[in-house]
């Protein structure tokens, strides 16, 4: 049971991954990245439970905590940058990339 | 007992995946971010939940008991947040929900993220 | 067929290992260049710990039952590897931003010219004293 | 360029995922602190402050790939007499290895094998590497270290504190849990013995939390907490706790760094010894990530107040 948690989750992930690099706007990156956190939390947990050595759910924990941080810091960034130009983004560049 | 436990984890972890497959089909399939949002912030909430009471049922420890549900709170408390972050920065960004009437519009006004609201 | 199961993980290392080659070499972008050199760390770091890996063996913390273990000996020098990498990463924003502030640009191509135009210049002053 | 940044991002999430599959939680705990927070974090600031646009590339994309292939060609050649994967008879696992991993418990007495020959058998090598971290964050301060002046102080206070009527509820949260995340890096720090853990992680999540302040606070705010001198202090007197656990084995009539003689236990002065050592790395870790922090961000600030006086 606990494989095929981790093989769904395995699945979800790619499925970000694939919204990550597709993503037409900032913000759809950033949710991509926000689950893929999120996955990864549980990724860890359950890895730790098929490798029977269930007490590295320490490095699950720092995970939930970085990746809360990093959203934050990404979105806080974002909209100091967006405050700096005075609107003038060049989101067509962005899709290019 | 021991079966009882068995049974309901398996439940949870089966029930939990499912919710995290749908959330994946959701983020991808979904037309514009905020129902992206949606799909994401909703399943990701609930099926660490499950998939976390799941492996809690797994294991008499208790230490490792409490560290999951530490996992659980954290997760509880973040994710949420984040999602609020997120669309509330998205929205003051201009960037319009996809509405069937001025459909042409806001695929506009996504594309080019122009005049965020603050000056 | 067994060398492909038994090799994989190198090949593996050496793609990741390649790709940030190419992003350092081909790009002018300063920023891109450290994110391929971010890339190239992180297959030496992958490089490292699959070599430490035994097969059925778990991670090196001591327990009663346990008899075989990974090799720690690489997760040390990886572990502090990473830490130093984020720092000599910082150091090269830092630097980065100050390219930007000398000169406007963080293209590599653009500061070079700009480079050789003022080096030109300055022989032009030069020459007439 | 944003996008780059934050795909850079996944990428270190992946590859930490990787390190808990090939049993290295530690290398993990370190990657995930490190590679998904702070770094995409700094590069995310160094985008925003160069701008986020990238010229038409004038490369020559088709030398660069031979080179590329060339390369990656002879090094896939190369693999072919490496030991495979995962194999008990590598070369790597009948020289040191195997020592570290039977004699750690007797000699040392740490269950954590990659505590132990962090700090005990492989101490001169850590020592060197905190003295390279210490370096750098020397190095970013000379580059980007601003002159404080007032009346820019009140400007950037003025732009952040409309800022912050808007983020009632994040504040609100994340005040709930920087204590955590704070108590949570301490847990780590003295916990590196019995599990994953140690000075390098719990640095960076105590740095990270302080970040997380500032970023929601504002600069300003964060500096009147945590005084930039005070954090400046204590990057050097962390090396330098280092440094003097070396030199006091010395004079107990030790080598340097060996800890046996700290204590009359020569176990419990390796604990002693292992203890001090991480508190001196942790110590200057986090010092140095929120100097490099503190750096960027008040550049960043720094250049937007130029820039709205100039208008």
């Amino acid at each position: 049971m606990i494989i095929a948690a981790t093989l769904a989750i395995l699945v979800v992930m790619v499925l970000a991954i694939i919204r990550g690099v597709l993503g037409p706007s900032l913000y759809d990156r950033i949710l991509a990245v926000n689950m893929f956190g999120t996955k990864t939390v549980l990724l860890i947990s359950l890895l730790g439970f098929v490798m029977g050595r269930p007490e590295f759910l320490d490095i699950a924990m720092v995970y939930a905590l970085i990746n809360f941080i990093s959203v934050i810091g990404v979105l806080r960034l974002f909209e100091a940058f967006t405050a700096k130009h005075n609107g003038k983004i060049v989101e067509p560049a962005e899709r290019d990339l | 007992m021991e079966t009882l436990l068995n049974l309901v984890s398996s439940f949870c972890l089966l029930l939990g995946s499912f919710l995290c497959l749908s959330g994946g089909v959701g983020i991808l399939r979904f037309p514009d971010f905020y129902t992206r949002m949606h799909a994401a912030g909703v399943t990701d909430t609930l099926a660490t939940a499950m998939i976390l009471i799941g492996l809690m049922l797994q294991i008499p420890e208790t230490l490792v008991i409490i560290k999951l549900i530490i996992i659980l709170l954290m997760t509880l408390f973040i994710s949420p947040t984040a999602s609020h972050a997120l669309g509330r920065a998205a929205l003051l960004n201009n960037l319009k929900p996809l509405v069937a009437a001025d459909k042409n519009h806001s695929e506009q006004a996504t594309e080019a993220g122009d005049n965020p609201s603050k000056s | 067929m067994s060398m492909i199961l038994g090799l994989y993980n190198y090949w593996i290392v050496i793609v990741l290992m390649m790709i940030g080659f190419y992003i350092i070499i081909a790009h002018g972008h300063l920023i891109k260049k450290i994110v391929g050199l971010n890339i190239f760390q992180t297959s030496v770091f992958i490089f490292y710990i699959s070599l430490g890996k035994v097969e059925g063996g778990t991670a090196p913390i001591w327990q009663e039952s346990i008899t075989l273990y990974s090799n720690p000996l690489p997760h040390v020098l990886i572990l502090t590897a990473i830490v130093v990498g984020i720092a000599t990463t910082a150091l090269g924003l830092a630097l980065t931003i100050r390219l930007k502030e000398a000169y406007g640009t963080i293209d590599e191509d653009e500061i070079q010219a700009m480079d050789n135009q003022a080096m030109d210049n300055q022989d032009k002053e030069s020459k007439p004293c | 360029m944003f996008a780059v940044v934050i795909l850079a991002g996944i990428y270190g999430l992946v590859s930490a995922s990787f390190f808990v599959v090939l049993d290295a939680v530690d290398v993990a705990f370190t990657e995930a602190s490190v590679g998904a927070g702070i770094s995409t974090l700094l590069m995310l600031t160094t985008v925003a402050m160069t701008g986020r646009t990238e010229h038409e590339a004038s490369h020559k994309p088709l030398l660069a790939l031979f080179v590329v292939t060339v390369t990656g060609a002879l090094l896939i050649y190369g693999t072919f007499d490496m030991p495979y994967f995962g194999a008990l008879d590598a070369p790597i696992h009948n020289h040191v290895g195997p020592r570290y991993i039977l004699d750690s418990m007797t000699e040392i007495g740490v269950p954590n094998m990659v505590t132990s020959v962090l700090a005990s058998y492989r101490g001169f090598d850590t020592f060197g590497e905190v003295t390279v971290i210490f370096t750098a964050g020397i190095g970013v301060l000379a580059l980007l270290s601003v002159a404080r002046r007032s009346q820019d102080d009140a400007a950037v206070e003025a732009i952040n504190d409309s800022m912050h009527e808007k983020h009632l509820i994040l504040r609100v949260v994340i005040k709930t849990l920087i204590p955590f995340i704070l108590l949570y890096a301490f847990y780590v720090q003295f916990h590196g013995d019995f599990g994953p853990g140690g000075g390098f992680q719990a640095g960076v999540i105590f740095a990270a939390g302080i970040i997380l302040y500032a970023m929601l606070f504002g600069l300003s705010v964060a500096r009147r907490v945590i005084k930039q001198p005070l954090v400046q202090l204590l990057s050097a007197i962390g090396v330098l706790i280092y440094g003097s656990v070396g030199v006091v084995s010395m004079l107990n009539g030790g080598s340097f760094l060996d800890y046996g003689v700290l204590s009359a236990d020569p176990i419990a002065g390796q604990h002693l010894g292992i203890l001090l050592i991480e508190l001196g790395v942790g110590v200057t870790v986090a010092s140095v990530m929120i100097i490099i922090f503190f750096s960027f961000a008040g550049r960043s600030e720094y250049q937007q107040a130029k820039k709205g006086k100039s208008l």
